[in-house]
């Protein structure tokens, strides 16, 4: 409990940094003495508008103040409005979270229903045939980014064969499971490859290295068959480089939908956070990053939590801190 | 080679293990690591057989190929194991999966990393009983905790229901012990059961073996580095030396009538209680040898003082004492025979002269 | 036992170090509980004696050690070292005062840093200090070197990972030679190596206290070895001296209950002795929360109330040698006290 | 003797062909970027290299893609008719420069913080920490185009940073995202370190503690962080050529993101202007990723297998 | 009257962003009298005439590049093309082009200018209701274009338009009376704008051409019921009402706006069927035009309009994707030079030296798929003034370069050295590393800059420190009159001193002199005459350095019909792509479902 709160202490912290920081940054050359409205909105903007936006926004208080005011209105759920766009950053952005969760949900899950199964196979037959090529095509994979992949990747499967659309289009699965599956799939599976070829690799490292242990070995010694060895004793002690790689990547997944969503031109949040910071849409950007920040940290909280639930080890020294 | 022996200590059964010639070599970067290269032995049943040596001996690499338990990559096996009669040297890992834990157990030397630090106590006592056993979770667990009241774990019920990390090391290695017991093996082969334990903690340990090994009626191979522990403890001794058995006899016989050079260099350098403070230690020259390339003749030799020309070409054979054929030692020039006190006279002269 | 007092503490004689009441607690996490790993320990050694300190894993013994050098400075107590009060010295000073004090560690093998020539670790201490020119220090190295049985041409090329173990433990008694210090605190110098090894070094060390004029402090736990070169031996259990007596009269006749019980529990490389005694029960109590009154009232098997109530003071029951134990082996029983 | 077991070798050949394998993508790395380097060094001066800007006209006129892969431009021409070879290389000078730049600010910024906190605890490594957690807890493109994007009104506010190019923004930019993980693993690294006993020997010898981060515990962490930067450097190399595809790359020496970016939709028309430079991208990131590998073996780093 | 120096910039353009080209700014003019002949719309052969009868029903998809912010309010809209494609679904302008090139009126039954042209009236068509129910009078007329002519950038547009106090007695920011345009209302349907130069009411100016204003963003309707939501909460602006073909039905910006069938709208086609056709459009964005072209011909879009040359060459002769061109009154592609900044760009020799290094038509083949023109200044092919020979040199000439630079040297030592900046596009970084290469060539060494959208057009208008020379894409138009504020050099506002039209900052008495003739001069040959001198004027300073004109395509299926069909309401087919080049009417199109 104790921990937990320390947790949340340290994400509160990291959280009003980071937030303030993007606000400052955004705002670096805004600020000057004029007319901070109409250097974030261009130059066209109406005096009525841009006193407007000023004032509203107190564009023209200090930094803190202004940063107060957007805190206050985040914590009662309002994000704000994109002063460029007319809309309220919560209208710009439904539709678009759900076509990010699911890009992100799918990789991630099956990365690491890839992974797994590899990863284990490939330590217990260490350096066998299958272990090589597992370990060459998680090199391939984890060497060859998105840039490179989905060019190849649209080329084959949209133009030559197309078997896909060339724009994905956001189809939820309740509207249309096929189109689901048609328009997420290639997307999905750009961000899949590399994010399976990391968790492999490293779980394969870690799993060659419980194997090592004397526990693993007490346990065959006890004629237990190594099936159970694998996915009972030696996969639940492998797992915590795994698991913070997924907290880790859960970040750069953020990145690379960004990326996807750019090639598939796919209307999620990394489109929208693209636009934005290139647009200068200052409240977009905050809000958006803020909850980014928001969901990844509350992400590797649970993931932390996950551990203390595997390890009674880590259970035990958080009940004493 | 050692025929007579076996002979003479054959019980109506049989002995329960017989070594043959045993080698296991690794193959490394740097070349074959000969860990362990020819060994023969005998053990009966109910006996307890010590294993002593320094680091990098053998001990643990004989005690693993006992129980087939290498790792499977780059190890040569050559030579006979015969387990209750039965060869158990050549058989895979699924057929050892049987003999595992319900004929033959062990322990380890490391309580700290022996257990799974994320399975509850119980369910890992619990685990063989219900895979050789075919027991339901309760019984199982109701056995488990009867095995740990044996190996004397106060509050058994509470402590079955906690992670190893909550244990003391003495504890987790009671646990070992009853996990080892569990299905009843006729064979235990401790490999440094109390080399990471407190002195007094060893002794405990040390006593519930012994207690529990006359209880079942077990062999035991005790492995272990301190020859103050086997001294204690085991039936017979066999001194292990760059991956040779190169004395072997029963406690007593050994301790009385030490045939090898190594086995009395061993025993002279280790501090004792008996004598006054600042007693000059013995000291063993130079380095154990490089299992890769290992002297020829003799392992021994380039340490030994009483070496002469013949043990550095020269490998001695294994063979048995006049007085006791249970004795057996691997050496030109023993412990008591003439040249051996020729040279320990030049010795003492050489040192008297430096002086 | 697990007592206090200063009963055994020498004001005749050339004293060259003193502890006083040495505590030293290390914070749990930030729960606000601590490890009592040192709870007001006094020890003394006489220029040129060996005292040698044993005790269990955990008791605090490399705690006792490190204090000593201020590494870290302990929480409370008094450390006086050639006259000089190290406790409250600035960091300067204090870092000059370490060079007349040295600590030889438990692993030959992460005490020296592994990406270094060995010639150049030993040379180290005089290069932070820089006493003399680079010939000088090469030759005083070289020197050094061969007297621990090195070779210095080798010592020059090669890297702590191309010696063994003993050669490393050497390599670093060399290296606390060379800026010629008067103590010499080594933490249990022999545990990792293998008996034969193990006498050529406890051999080294005798050969270089004497030559040398060097007052040792031995940590270990292994009770022969302590007692092969020691002079005064203090016994530890759970962050406090239960006994203090010189070696050979400790050995003879224990007086405490617990050093009784270790020397009871090592085995003896020989089958006549008779197999070890009953051992006593249990394992040591956690330095977290040590039991009050006497900490080894909870396994020794003549506590009595007083044991678990009232702390044993350090008393002399023979010529200098000391025990904490309210119902000691020989002696009289400490009276009972009238409140 | 009675040898009832034949000799049973299980997997000998196995580790032995499998360290030759990795030993192998270990010196095709090492040969690749070795060979790459000194053509990107030497490109002016090498013959069969063309320069920068250098034509290769069909019939005497410009052409997008007039040459397929042939003995007149080994690996085809470009948009431009620039031959698509020359360009790679000139492209491996940009990149690598930018690669090496952003890992050479990463690792001395984040070693430094990662020493710093590792050694001295306490609130230096919490302030670090928070430090660290604030530029993790940013998606790491997120916190590139946010830096990218802003630096022309930082330019403007800050005067002082005028003269930054491009390519200088980009490899300052993803140094600063390199500077998080390298900090994390050298504290780590650290952390470890100043456990060990050399340590508190040093300190007990009376040296400061500036000697002992440099002379103690610095040239430890040194195959750590060769590693990872090794790692790191395939990592950042990558993550150019997304930013060139987000429109925030070196337009000019074209990188190979630029090149790949540039050229990706002509794919069916020209296959060769996307896949060779997509080819030296992977091949060098493939090149860092086998030595970085070898290198963790080496020094048993596990830390850089992320 | 006096001259109203307030500072008002006159400024008829609106400064949109597209991502494929630097900027575009395109206002269109019909043909004044005597130059309508030279103008032509093109349509390929495949949708000229429709041989069937339009069916209604269906629903399609069309795609265009990235939106620029965008509030759907006539009076805040930074509008370009695609904007300006979609706006018109839903609003309708007071009046439009037909092909003849003439303005007709829309929304206003008729527009009429009295003897000297220093007062139009215009009577609204009645009949007609926003879709939120408002109906349209001349009161929601001049709410809208009270709002839209005080807009910074519509204000440049009706500079010359009088402005009088507001009689509300509002004020600006600074004090000043608040002014609007001086608008006097006859009856409900009718009322009257007057011209004033400079704004002036006291000093009416002839302006022949000023109908033309009214088919442009100043001229599109809102309801002002949904205009004054909209000031209350402007949230509102996402939902825009207008009188249009079709009604929003949701907009997500940069990502779709989807419009469904007005069923209530005022027009029938000629056989009297209910318009639109359409029941459905959605309009996406796709930021790439090569993703475009790749969604199309998957099908997962049905149409998009492109000035991409290599991508409309990549559509020529297919027939599975017929495309309609749209090339005259194009705007010329350029760069364009900060003549403020200190250094070279001062001298006329390097400026030639500069535009003669260039490989045109290389730059065309390379960048434009070969197809488009190589242009000789910044008049195209069909707009007034245009000349094929206007003294301008094309063709690339290295050795002449050389000598002009070597000229220049002598009188400015050193190394020559000049910052060129492009937004972030392919195209536009493949064109820069070309021009590099080709500067490279005669001794002048290049900074290669990539500036941001919205910092690029700031940059121009602002004068930023990095703007020197810029990509850009401007000035389609038929007359020069339109172009009067780009050039002129009262918008030429210095570096640091407000916002500047003339964003090369030229100042040039033959070009301002030239270009007021152009504006009120009764003579049309006079008005001719003198745009063919800030032609030649223009191309002898080397002011800009032209590459390329524009080319306008939209691709679509085969079975869309009725693009370029659509009808005024006098029955005249109506002129698509004025204002900016690549739009086009929806309410013609139809699917052929045979
Ligand atoms: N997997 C392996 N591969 C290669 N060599 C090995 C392997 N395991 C052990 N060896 C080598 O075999 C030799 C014998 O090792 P073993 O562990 O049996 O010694 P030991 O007598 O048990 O020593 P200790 O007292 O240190 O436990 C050593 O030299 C060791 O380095
Ligand atoms: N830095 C530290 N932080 C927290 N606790 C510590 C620290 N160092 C030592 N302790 C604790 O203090 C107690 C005494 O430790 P110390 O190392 O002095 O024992 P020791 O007698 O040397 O044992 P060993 O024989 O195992 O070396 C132990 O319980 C140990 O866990
Ligand atoms: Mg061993
Ligand atoms: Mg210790």
């Amino acid at each position: 409990m104790r921990y937990f709160l320390q947790r949340m202490l340290q994400f509160a912290v990291v959280f009003f940094l980071v937030t303030f920081g993007v606000m400052i940054f955004m705002r670096i050359g805004m600020n000057k003495p004029g007319d901070p409205a109409r250097t974030m909105l261009g130059g066209f903007v109406t005096d009525q508008k841009a006193a407007a936006v000023n004032k509203q926004y107190h564009l023209n208080d200090n930094v803190f103040v202004q940063y107060f005011y957007w805190l206050a209105k985040m914590f009662r759920g309002d994000f704000g409005i994109s002063v460029q766009q007319n809309i309220t950053v919560a209208n710009y952005m439904k539709g678009r979270v759900l076509v990010t969760f699911f890009l992100g949900f799918y990789s991630l899950l099956w990365a690491l229903i890839i992974a797994v199964p590899v990863a284990v196979y490939q330590a217990y037959r260490r350096d066998s045939n299958f272990d090589r090529a597992g370990n060459l095509f998680s090199f391939l994979f984890v060497s060859l980014p998105a840039l490179v992949l989905a060019p190849v990747i649209i080329q084959l499967f949209v133009i030559r064969w197309a078997w896909f659309p060339r724009i994905s289009e956001k189809v939820m699965p309740w509207q249309s499971l096929s189109g689901h599956f048609k328009n997420f799939f290639l997307p999905v599976v750009v961000l899949t490859l590399p994010l399976a070829a990391i968790f492999a690799r490293l779980l394969r490292a870690d799993i060659v290295q419980t194997l090592q242990s004397d526990f693993i070995t007490l346990a065959s010694a006890k004629g237990v068959p190594p099936s159970r060895v694998l996915w009972t004793h030696a996969l639940r002690n492998s797992l915590f480089s795994l698991l913070s790689s997924v907290g880790v990547q859960l970040g750069a997944l953020v990145g690379g939908a960004l990326v996807v969503e750019q090639y598939f031109s796919m209307k999620g949040m990394g489109a929208l956070l693209l636009t934005s910071i290139l647009s200068k849409d200052l409240f977009v950007v905050q809000s958006v990053t803020a909850i980014v920040v928001a969901v990844v940290s509350v992400a590797n909280l649970l993931i932390d939590l996950t551990y203390a639930f595997i390890d009674p080890r880590i259970r035990h020294a958080r009940a004493l801190t | 080679m050692s025929i007579a022996i076996q002979a003479s200590t054959r019980t109506d059964d049989g002995p329960l293990l017989e070594l043959e010639g045993v080698r296991t070599h690794f193959q490394t970067p740097r070349g074959v690591v000969r860990a362990v290269d020819g060994v023969s032995l005998t053990l009966e049943r109910g006996r307890a057989l010590g294993i002593v040596g320094e680091s990098g001996s053998g001990k643990t690499i004989l005690s693993r190929s006992i129980m087939g338990l290498l790792p499977t990559r780059g190890t040569i096996r050559q030579g006979s194991i015969r387990f209750e009669g039965r060869e158990i040297g050549g058989l895979s890992r699924r057929a050892m999966r049987d003999v595992w834990g319900k004929e033959m157990a062990m322990i380890f030397q490391d309580p700290m990393t022996s257990l799974n630090p994320l399975m509850k106590i119980g369910a890992q006592i619990a685990e063989p009983l219900r895979i050789h056993l075919d027991m339901s979770r309760s019984d199982a667990w109701a056995t488990a905790e009867r095995l740990m009241n044996d190996v004397r774990i106060p509050a058994a019920g509470r402590r079955l229901r906690q992670y190893p990390h909550e244990l003391s090391g003495g504890m987790r290695q009671r646990i070992m012990i009853a996990i080892a017991m569990a299905c009843g093996p006729t064979l235990l082969l401790a490999d440094e059961p109390t080399t990471a334990l407190d002195v007094t903690v060893q002794a405990q340990i040390l006593d519930l073996l012994g207690e529990q090994r006359r209880d079942r009626n077990m062999s035991l191979l005790l492995v272990t580095h301190d020859l103050g522990v086997v001294a204690g403890h085991t039936d017979d001794i066999g001194v292990m030396y760059g991956g040779k058995l190169v004395e072997m006899a029963p406690t007593a016989e050994l301790f009385a009538n030490m045939k090898m050079p190594y086995t009395e260099a061993l025993l002279q350098s280790i501090p004792k209680l008996a004598d006054p403070s600042h007693t000059r230690l013995n000291v063993i020259a130079g380095r154990p040898p490089d299992l890769v390339n290992p002297p020829v003749g003799c392992r021994f030799s380039p340490r030994c003082p009483y070496a002469q020309d013949r043990c550095r070409e020269e490998e001695p054979p294994l063979i048995p004492t006049v007085e006791d054929p249970r004795h057996t030692y691997a050496c030109w020039y023993p412990v008591g025979s003439p040249a051996y006190h020729e040279t320990k006279a030049r010795r003492q002269r050489e040192a008297e002269v430096a002086a | 036992m697990a007592g206090t007092g200063k009963a055994h503490l020498r004001t005749e004689g050339d004293v060259l170090l003193r502890v006083e009441d040495l505590v030293v607690e290390f914070p749990v996490g930030r729960t606000g509980l601590k490890v009592n790993a040192v709870s007001g320990i006094s020890l003394d050694v006489l220029r040129g004696e060996t005292l040698g300190v044993v005790g269990e894993s955990g008791c605090g013994k490399s705690t006792t050690g490190r204090a000593i050098m201020q590494l870290p400075r302990p929480t409370s107590g008094s450390v006086l070292f050639e006259g000089r009060q190290l406790t409250d010295m600035s960091g300067d000073d204090m870092r000059e005062a370490r060079t007349r004090m040295q600590m030889i560690f438990q692993d030959p093998i992460s005490s020296l840093n592994p990406r270094r020539k060995v010639r150049d670790i030993v040379t180290e201490p005089l290069a932070i200090w820089k006493r003399g020119n680079s010939t000088e220090q090469r030759a005083k190295v070289d020197a050094l070197l061969e007297e621990v049985g090195i070779d210095p041409q080798r010592a020059a090329e090669s890297q702590p990972h191309q010696f063994s173990g003993g050669q490393c433990q050497r390599i670093s008694i060399a290296r606390s030679l060379v800026l010629e210090p008067t103590l010499i605190i080594c933490d249990e110098p022999v545990s990792a190596l293998d008996v034969s090894v193990q006498a050529q070094v406890l051999n080294l060390l005798e050969d270089l206290k004497a030559k040398h004029g060097l007052t040792l402090i031995f940590i270990a736990h292994d009770l022969a070895v302590v007692k092969n070169i020691s002079d005064r031996v203090a016994v530890m259990y759970l962050g406090k001296i239960c006994e203090v007596a010189p070696s050979d009269d400790l050995y003879r006749a224990p007086a405490h209950h617990y050093t009784s019980v270790l020397l009871d529990s090592i085995p003896v490389p020989d089958p006549s002795v008779a197999a070890t005694k009953t051992a006593i029960e249990g394992e040591p109590p956690s330095p977290v929360l040590p039991p009050p009154g006497c900490r080894f009232h909870t396994r020794c098997p003549a506590a009595t109330d007083v044991c678990r109530n009232e702390e044993p003071k350090l008393r002399e029951i023979a010529t200098a040698h000391f025990v904490a134990c309210h119902h000691p082996l020989y002696g009289d029983d400490v009276p009972v006290s009238v409140a | 003797m009675t040898t009832a077991l034949a000799s049973s070798t299980h997997g000998a050949a196995e580790v032995k062909s499998a360290r030759k394998a990795r030993h192998m993508g270990w010196m095709f790395g090492t040969a690749w970027l070795v060979v790459l380097s000194f053509c990107a060094l030497f490109a002016n001066q090498l013959p069969f290299i063309r320069t920068y800007d250098a034509k290769v006209r069909v019939a005497g006129q410009a052409k997008q893609y007039g040459f397929g892969p042939g003995w007149t431009a080994w690996l085809g021409t470009d948009n431009s008719s620039h031959d698509v070879f020359a360009r790679c290389i000139y492209g491996a000078r940009q990149t690598l420069f930018i690669g090496i730049g952003a890992t050479i600010i990463g690792l001395t910024v984040g070693g430094l913080l990662g020493v710093l906190g590792g050694y001295y605890r306490g609130w230096v490594d919490r302030a670090i920490s928070i430090i660290v957690d604030c530029l993790l807890a940013m998606p790491a493109l997120l916190l590139a185009l946010l830096l990218i994007q802003r630096t022309d009104q930082i330019k403007e506010t800050i005067t002082a940073l005028g003269w930054l190019t491009r390519t200088e923004e980009i490899t300052i930019t993803l140094g600063i995202l390199a500077i998080a993980p390298f900090a994390r693993i050298v504290r780590a690294q650290t952390l470890g370190l100043r456990e060990r006993d050399f340590v508190l020997a040093a300190r007990s010898l009376g040296a400061k503690s500036q000697r002992v981060i440099w002379r103690e515990i610095m040239p430890n962490l040194v195959p750590a962080m060769v590693t990872v930067a090794v790692t790191g450097l395939g990592i950042l190399i990558a993550a150019e050529g997304t930013l060139a595809f987000l429109g925030l790359g070196v337009a000019r020496p074209q990188t190979w993101g630029t090149m790949i970016d540039a050229a990706r939709d002509d794919l069916s028309k020209a296959w060769w202007a996307t896949i060779f430079p997509c080819l030296f991208l992977f091949l060098t990131v493939l090149s860092f990723n086998f030595i970085g590998d070898h290198l963790a073996r080496k020094f048993d780093i596990r830390e850089a297998a992320v | 009257g006096k001259k109203n120096d307030s500072g008002t910039i006159a400024t008829n353009a609106t400064v949109g962003a597209t991502a494929t080209s630097a900027a575009t700014a395109t206002t269109s003019t019909p043909g004044t009298v005597g130059s309508a002949s030279t103008v032509a719309n093109t349509t390929p052969a495949a949708t000229t005439v429709p041989a069937k009868k339009p069916v209604s029903g269906g629903e399609i998809t069309i795609s265009g590049e990235a939106e620029v912010s965008n509030a759907w309010v006539p009076a805040a809209m930074q509008c370009d093309e695609y904007c300006h494609q979609r706006a018109r679904t839903f609003f309708e302008p007071i009046a439009q082009f037909g092909v003849d090139n003439k303005v007709h009126p829309y929304l206003a039954e008729s527009i009429t200018p009295n003897a000297d042209a220093t007062q139009w009236t215009i009577k609204v068509r009645s009949g007609i209701s926003f879709t939120d129910g408002t109906p349209l009078n001349a009161d929601a007329m001049i709410e809208n274009l009270q709002r839209t002519g005080n807009y910074i950038l519509i204000a440049a547009e009706v500079a010359d338009v009088a402005k009088i106090d507001d009689p509300s007695g509002a004020k600006n920011a600074d004090g000043s009376a608040k002014k609007i345009l001086k608008i006097e209302k006859a009856d409900d349907m009718t009322f009257t704008i007057f011209t004033g130069k400079d704004s002036d009411p006291a000093q009416p100016l002839p302006w022949p051409g000023f109908d033309v204003v009214l088919t442009s963003q100043f001229g599109l309707i809102a309801s002002p019921t949904w205009l004054k939501a909209v000031d209350g909460d402007a949230t509102k602006a996402i939902q825009p009402v207008g009188t249009g073909p079709f009604i929003v039905q949701s907009y997500a910006p940069h990502d779709a706006l989807v419009v469904t069938r007005n069923p209530k709208y005022w027009r029938k086609d000629a056989d009297g069927v209910q318009l639109p056709y359409l029941d459905k459009i959605t309009f996406k964005v796709i930021e790439d035009s090569k993703t475009a072209e790749g969604a199309l011909r998957s099908g997962d879009i049905d149409m998009f309009s492109d000035s991409s040359g290599t991508i409309i060459s990549d559509f020529q002769g297919d027939p599975d994707f017929p495309t309609l061109l749209q090339k005259d009154y194009a705007e010329s592609n350029y760069f364009i030079m900060d003549l403020d900044k200190p250094g070279p760009y001062q001298d006329v020799r390097v400026r030639c030296a500069l535009s003669m290094a260039i490989d045109r038509q290389e730059i065309i083949n390379l960048t434009q798929g070969g197809i488009l023109q190589v242009a000789n200044g910044l008049f195209s092919p069909g707009q007034q003034g245009y000349l094929a020979d206007n003294g301008f040199s094309t063709a690339q000439n290295i050795d002449a370069a050389k000598a002009l630079i070597a000229d220049y040297q002598k009188d400015h030592p050193g190394p020559i050295q000049v910052t060129y900046g492009h937004t972030a596009d392919r195209i536009n970084a493949q064109r820069a590393d070309l021009i590099k290469g080709y500067w490279a060539a005669i001794g002048v060494d290049t900074t290669i800059e990539v500036i941001p959208q919205e910092t690029f057009i700031t940059n121009m208008l602002l004068g930023a420190d990095n703007f020197f020379i810029y990509d850009i894409r401007l000035h389609s138009g038929i007359t020069v009159d339109q172009q009067n504020f780009w050039w002129n050099s009262r918008s030429a506002t210095q570096d640091g001193k407000g916002l500047a039209l003339n964003f090369a900052r030229v100042r040039d008495p033959i070009v301002d002199t030239n270009l007021a003739t152009a504006r009120s001069d009764p003579d049309p040959a006079k008005r001719q005459a003198a745009a063919e001198a800030v032609n030649r004027q223009m191309a002898k300073e080397c002011y800009q350095i032209p590459y390329s004109w524009t080319l306008w395509g939209t691709m679509h299926k085969a079975n869309i019909q009725g693009l370029g069909q659509a009808t005024l309401p006098d029955g005249t087919v109506a002129r698509d792509g004025t204002d900016f080049g690549g739009w086009f009417s929806t309410s013609s199109l139809w699917l052929d479902k045979g």
